[in-house]
């Protein structure tokens, strides 16, 4: 493929970050909008092309025609800073099965946010937002980013653009920077991932520097041998040097392996929320809903799925670190559930439904095994991740949509708006049923697919993720419920009555809807394994139907449905129930509607141990200390001078008398020395 | 009874200490060069002596001593020229209140 | 003499001051100021481009450009000027930061003056980095530090006899230490019954300090420039002395003169006594490592913005000594990365917050809020700024980091790597003090009416501002080129004693 | 052997000198310390007329006694009013000046005495005649004084100049 095109995909939405950004001030606002959204169609529709290039175009450099497996092509890779001959980072564009994936993903999603904000940031009057150029800029800067991270052909640039897109994240979530809220949750997701990002440079640091390279090719290809596909010999040569070192195998307990890889993986945590580097994601939710859906929702956190499953043959090398993926990920896919029953911030529940089901990803990953299915949780992973972009996107602009018609993000003022915002009440539904994995919507498929996977892991973890999935249904319903049934909505007076939104805002809800409908059938088996094997033989609109292993299909949809109907006793009608519920596990519920007090011991660890015990003392010390042994030994030398200015007092009778002292000693001396 | 140098140079001694006791403890600024010029002529006498006892055919003490007796007179002169200078911004000789430069 | 390029680094100034001396309005002085700055710029640019098409014609000397002038014949003093890659990307970054600070002094109290005595300290700059004689060497790095006393003094604000004073006693005290070392390193310069020589290369020829001269000569002569680099304990200076100097002061004096100290460490200390520096390198590992993260901690609680960056700068500057004392090439090139690197966004910090303090009047944040909406200009390149110093791709503090932290990690012992992962610790920290400054300044609601009534940037601030975010961001977007200057002067012949690389 | 009369001569100028130095700085009233002073000088010219050095004896009359001691009276005529003493001395600095002066006395007058044995030399030598004094003055050879005359010369002319200058009334 001529590199042309990933070029352009590249350098489009950069291209219009720099224009926006530097001569947004001087657009109108409309220009802005139009500008924004058709660059970044225009990269939709070429990054479709790629993608569409890689699966199907049969090209010998994208497919091995013999065994039928995916390669990963480079596109093209430009050296940008040579550490050593061998460690140099790259800036390349690396194609394989999952980055033509993230490439759709993103830009897909990235397209309907740039269009749905051209309704978005106007309020009922038509009055644009301050600072709209400005959001359209941020936005092409984070896709620019975003793009950049997942075709990274190395783990260094994947690094550049962890960065940037964390940076490119804080300055959307402080959108309204005059909000100190919104200046506070930008900060804290930026300082948390940041603290992340330092386990993944010194995991990198680790990692580049026993195997000599930072490139994924050498890092994690795959072979075929002997009709297996294991991971290739220069994989588990490189890999094998670490432990040939003599140097340093083994550090603090773990393999040096292990390490980089426990290191690695906590950046994942950081940017994909896991427990207990999470508390960020909720709080973003500061910034404008579209920005929550773009990135808070559809890509950037799935960051972190994205690096172990880009990483993963190396991960499958080390069964420790799998381990870890997986506990993390099963306690935070609980966690955040249980936490989302009891929040009443609409755009807070989707933030932590948004942490369970990212977990429901990593777990897949940590669950994935070559033996079980060829690696049937990578495949789910992936497929979720892309189902759940979809269907999440989907929710969080619905949501949007009910902030931008009712002004609050609090369920409280919202109940029963089906009848004025029918448009919005039908897409939610979807999203909903989508989420909670109601047959035949995406969500279905993929979540039974990691059920599935999990139970062929450990039964232990499948109970446990099922019954985080029933609750899943449970808490999307609950909401859907409080949202649009409940009790009729009373408009305030001098208000106007919530209706549907303009076009702009529509078309994306309904396209999205449309998706999380059908993207279930997409054949993920054959386009995304963990080693570019196709998982079926033939391929038809019911591969995934045939594929599906019924037994634990029958049981998720049974808690699903099952979910979805204590959800609706509940709170379809306003009743006493919630309350008795509340009132049954009053301890459960405060920790969970605390969301068991994260946030308070951070606040702790950041207020009271770093800057109260570290930052504060250390200044105390310089100051007092450091500097004042120094200004110390300036007022020692006045001090001293001061003393001995005494002695050259210009009366000269003092000095005879110096003098005579002296002489009389020297002469005494000299007469003892003598005798 | 010989009178050999020690005779001569425990007067000058005593002189001079008797200069040293002067200078030091006298507040009077004439007092006090009154004194310097006894340890002048103390030492002035040892010069003398020395010469005369140790290295009877040469002249050098004696013309240290007369040159020291031309210094003497010039730095007399010019002190008292200070000091009556002194005494007539002050209206005082005493060494304790010529302390005005120190500051 | 004239026929040498590098030559004219020191008459350019000269003649400026000359120049200034003839003026007799305002006006006058900022065309001299101007059009010499330009001059200066010029020249280093012409330097770099020819110096690459020397390099890539096959040139293979050590230094280029060498010439050597009897100055005082029975020590053996010559003026002997050359440059390598390293001396050229400091005279670049020197020539940039007078440039920008130019502009930034726009309107300033007795102007006249304040630029003679810039001049002159940018003089001993340009003399600094041509010199190769330890004593031309020596002389300009005095010429350098004196003028600083007066610029602080004279246009300060706040403490500024006290921090005056402090900060030109503590150099001074540096300086005696580093004096004692080069004059034993000239009394050990050659070979018993060879001619004694103050030449740099001439001596690293020679190699012929002792071993036992090296372990007392290196660590004064590490500590001495070090004191200018803001080593761990001798940093106090640089809080007091940022926050009192006038703003084109601290930009020249944060982004070019400490990193005199830099690359006096690396060019004397490490370059002439290599087997010392290997085996005592440890001891400034800790004082340096010590320095990153201190002054990283000691700047998140500090309220006055000079003193959050000068604290930043201990930060910064201890890693550039942290990365030379790892002693790898690519380490060592990422030091001289982050000189420049911090030299540039340093200058830019100073140059924004000296903009901001004249305009509010106050560098307490406590008391600012909401720039942002009021100033926009400054805001976005505040932050712009503070990305980069917390390492944001693209810009030029990751480059410059990243070099640093994958040579450190080439060595493989436990001591040197708990000291990389504790200096790599130092962009979590930086993150936190940079965001908060920026969320306090910049963001949030403003907190002073009187605030609303201010005006965003002129032309000439704007130029000087423009002028170093875009050198950042060049260092950030094109860095191999950078590191391909930087990288020829770090070849394995110099470090054959060590055996290193 | 010395002759008795020059003992006796040599008894009475030691006495006068011990004595009018010892009175010149102890007595409270400044005209009587200048004329001990002058008592000393004379004695000291005594005391080189008896070691035969004529010319120096003149000098030191005529030089010391003449000139200095005339301006110590003038000078204190000037600055105090006749009858007016000095202020009493307080007696513990008086007391330190004593231990100062006497233990300086003995430490030097025990390192002379101790060594007498080796000042043995008795007086010889002639008195110098005026004609060599006056070649020595004027030469430039070995042992004259050229140099040294000009120099004091230029300088007596410096004081007088200075004098004048620092005296004159303003």
């Amino acid at each position: 493929m001529q590199p042309v095109i990933p070029i352009i995909i590249l350098a489009l939405p950069l291209t219009m970050f720099l224009v926006l950004g530097l001569l947004g001030h001087k657009m109108s606002h409309r220009l802005a909008g139009i500008l924004g959204t058709a660059g970044m169609g225009t990269t939709m529709v070429l990054a479709y092309i790629v993608s569409f290039t890689y699966f199907f175009s049969g090209n010998p450099s994208f497919i091995d025609a013999d065994t039928h497996t995916r390669l990963q092509a480079v596109i093209f890779n430009h050296d940008w800073l040579a550490f050593t001959p061998s460690l140099v980072i790259r800036l390349g564009f690396l194609l394989d099965p999952i980055s033509a994936l993230m490439l759709v993903v993103i830009t897909t999603i990235s397209f309907m946010v740039h269009l749905y904000s051209n309704g978005y940031m106007r309020d009922h009057h038509g009055v644009w937002e301050t600072g709209f150029q400005r959001f359209y800029a941020f936005l092409s800067l984070f896709s620019f980013s975003m793009l950049g991270l997942v075709v990274a052909t190395n783990i260094f640039q994947m690094y550049i653009f962890w960065e940037l897109v964390g940076a490119s994240s804080y300055l959307l979530i402080g959108f309204y920077y005059t909000k100190p809220s919104a200046v506070s949750a930008s900060k804290k997701a930026f300082i948390v991932t940041r603290f992340a990002d330092l386990g993944f440079l010194i995991g990198i640091l680790i990692l580049s520097f026993y195997t000599g390279t930072f490139n994924f090719t050498d890092l994690t290809s795959v072979e075929v041998s002997n009709g297996v596909y294991q991971i290739s010999e220069s994989t588990a040569s490189s890999v094998k040097n670490i432990f040939a070192t003599s140097a340093a195998p083994v550090f603090m307990g773990g393999s040096v392996l292990t390490w980089a890889l426990v290191l690695i993986f906590m950046g994942g945590m950081g940017k994909s929320a896991m427990m207990p580097l999470h508390i960020w994601l909720p709080d973003a939710m500061e910034g404008p809903t579209p920005v929550s859906a773009l990135i808070h929702a559809a890509t950037m956190v799935v960051a972190g799925v994205y690096l172990v499953a880009r990483l993963f043959p190396l991960y499958l090398m080390e069964e420790m670190s799998l381990q870890i993926i997986v506990v993390v990920g099963a306690l935070t896919a609980l966690y955040a559930a249980m936490v989302a029953c009891t929040q009443i911030d609409i755009k807070r529940v989707l933030a932590f439904s948004t942490i369970s089901q990212i977990a429901f990803m990593m777990v897949s990953l940590g669950v994935a095994r070559p033996e079980f299915h060829h690696g049937l949780g990578y495949m789910a992973s992936m497929f979720h991740l892309f189902t759940h972009a979809m269907f999440k996107a989907l929710l969080f602009l619905c949501a949007g949509a009910l902030i931008h018609a009712i002004g609050s993000n609090d369920y409280t003022a919202m109940h029963g708006l089906r009848k004025h915002m029918p448009v919005t009440h039908i897409t939610f539904l979807i999203g909903c049923l989508a989420i909670a994995g109601i047959i035949p919507f995406a969500g279905f498929f993929s979540k039974d697919e990691i059920l599935t996977a999990t139970m062929g892991h450990s039964t232990f973890w499948y109970v446990w993720m099922s019954a985080v999935a029933g609750l899943t249904a449970f808490y999307m319903f609950r909401l859907y419920y409080l949202i649009f049934w409940w009790k009729e909505h009373k408009v305030p007076q001098g208000h106007h009555a919530p209706h549907d939104q303009p076009w702009t805002m529509t078309l994306p809800l309904v396209i999205l809807a449309v998706i999380s409908c059908v993207a279930g059938f997409v054949p993920m088996g054959n386009l995304v394994t963990w080693n570019g094997h196709g998982m079926f033989e033939n391929v038809n609109i019911f591969t995934n139907f045939a594929a599906l292993d019924w037994g634990v299909a029958s049981i998720s949809l049974a808690v699903a449905i099952i979910a979805i109907i204590i959800a609706t006793v509940m709170y379809k009608k306003e009743n006493p129930l919630p309350e008795k519920m509340k009132n049954l596990l009053p301890n459960l519920w405060r920790w969970c509607h605390h969301r068991f007090y994260w946030d308070e011991l951070y606040m702790f660890i950041t207020h009271k141990i770093i800057f109260g015990c570290i930052s504060k003392p250390i200044a105390w010390f310089d100051h007092y200390i450091v500097d004042g042994a120094m200004n110390g030994l300036a007022l020692l030398t006045q001090k001293v001078s001061y003393a001995i200015r005494g002695l050259q007092s210009g009366n000269i009778q003092m000095y005879v008398w110096y003098y005579l002292i002296g002489a009389l000693l020297l002469g005494a001396i000299t007469a003892i020395c003598l005798i | 009874m010989e009178l050999t140098m020690i005779y001569y140079l425990i007067p000058s001694l005593i002189m001079f200490c008797c200069g040293v006791y002067g200078f030091i403890t006298r507040r009077n600024m004439i007092a006090i060069l009154i004194s310097l010029e006894l340890m002048l002529n103390a030492v002035d006498i040892n010069f003398v002596v020395f010469n005369r006892f140790l290295f009877p055919g040469e002249m050098e003490g004696m013309f240290f001593t007369l040159f020291a007796i031309g210094l003497a007179a010039a730095e007399t002169a010019l002190a008292i020229a200070i000091i009556i200078n002194v005494f007539r911004v002050s209206n005082s000789i005493d060494v304790r209140d010529v302390n005005k430069m120190k500051h | 003499m004239f026929s040498n390029i590098l030559i004219y680094f020191v008459i350019i100034p000269l003649l400026m001051l000359g120049g200034f001396a003839l003026c007799r309005t305002d006006k006058a002085v900022r065309t001299v100021a101007v059009v010499g700055s330009m001059a200066l710029l010029a020249l280093s640019v012409w330097l770099l481009v020819d110096y690459i098409a020397l390099r890539q014609a096959g040139e293979t000397a050590e230094m280029l450009y060498t010439g050597s002038w009897v100055w005082f014949a029975p020590l053996n003093i010559h003026l002997a000027v050359g440059v390598d890659g390293v001396s050229i990307a400091m005279l670049l970054l020197s020539s940039i930061i007078i440039f920008a600070g130019s502009f930034a002094s726009w309107k300033i109290d007795n102007m006249r003056h304040f630029f003679m005595w810039l001049l002159l300290l940018s003089t001993g700059v340009f003399g600094f980095f041509i010199s190769i004689d330890m004593f031309t060497m020596f002389m300009f790095y005095e010429v350098a530090l004196i003028p600083m006393y007066l610029l602080i003094g004279q246009w300060g604000t706040g403490r500024k006899e006290y921090s005056a004073m402090k900060l030109t006693l503590m150099l001074m005290g540096g300086s005696a230490f580093l004096m004692l070392s080069l004059i034993g390193i000239y009394f050990h310069s050659a070979p018993e019954g060879g001619q004694l020589t103050w030449n740099l290369l001439e001596i690293a020829q020679n190699d012929s300090i002792s071993r036992g001269w090296q372990y007392f000569l290196f660590p004064m002569c590490f500590v001495g420039f070090g004191v200018l680099g803001a080593m761990f304990p001798f940093h106090t200076w640089s809080p007091d002395g940022h926050a009192c100097a006038p703003t084109a002061v601290s930009m020249l004096h944060a982004g070019v003169l400490m990193k005199l100290g830099g690359y006096g460490c690396f060019r004397v200390a490490m370059y002439l006594m290599p087997t010392a520096a290997n085996d005592l390198a440890w001891i400034f590992l800790i004082l340096t490592g010590v320095s990153v993260v201190y002054g990283a901690f000691s700047a998140c609680v500090q309220t006055d913005l000079k003193y959050i960056n000068a604290y930043s700068s201990v930060s910064h500057c201890g890693m550039v000594l942290f990365a030379i004392l790892m002693i790898n090439t690519t380490a060592l090139t990422g030091a001289i990365m982050q000189m420049l690197s911090h030299g540039l966004m340093t200058a830019l910090f100073f140059a924004l917050i000296g903009m901001i303090y004249g305009r509010t009047h106050t560098r307490d944040i406590r008391l600012m809020g909401g720039l942002m909406k009021i100033m926009p200009f400054l805001g976005v390149g505040y932050v712009i700024a503070g990305m980069a110093s917390l390492g944001l791709p693209g810009l030029s503090g990751f480059v410059a980091e990243m070099t640093i932290f994958v040579g450190s990690f080439q060595h493989t012992d436990m001591f040197h790597r708990v000291f990389t992962i504790v200096a790599c610790s130092s962009i979590v920290i930086t993150a936190v003090y940079i965001l908060r400054v920026v969320g306090k300044l910049l963001f949030g609601p403003v907190q002073d009416e009187h605030h609303l009534s201010l005006t965003d940037a002129t032309w000439w601030e704007r130029l000087s501002t423009i002028t170093l975010i875009v050198s950042v961001a060049a260092i950030g977007c094109f860095p191999n080129f950078f590191e391909w200057l930087i990288r020829f002067t770090f070849s394995p012949e110099i470090f054959r004693a060590i055996g290193l690389n | 052997m010395e002759s008795v009369g020059s003992i006796i001569v040599y008894t009475i100028i030691t006495l006068a000198i011990v004595v009018c130095s010892v009175l010149a700085v102890t007595t409270r009233k400044i005209l009587r310390a200048a004329t001990y002073l002058l008592f000393a000088l004379f004695a000291t010219a005594a005391l080189y007329f008896k070691l035969d050095y004529e010319f120096l004896g003149a000098v030191q009359i005529a030089v010391y006694a003449g000139g200095i001691v005339v301006l110590f009276v003038f000078s204190i005529l000037l600055t105090s009013q006749p009858g007016d003493n000095s202020a009493k001395l307080a007696s513990k600095k008086r007391a330190l000046g004593f231990i100062g002066a006497l233990s300086m006395l003995l430490v030097a007058g025990y390192s002379l005495v101790s060594r007498a044995s080796f000042l043995t030399a008795t007086a010889s030598g002639d008195n110098p005649v005026m004609k060599e004094i006056g070649t020595a003055l004027m030469g430039t050879g070995h042992g004259e004084y050229l140099l040294p005359f000009e120099a004091i010369s230029v300088l007596l002319l410096a004081c007088i100049i200075g004098g004048v200058v620092i005296a004159r009334k303003r």
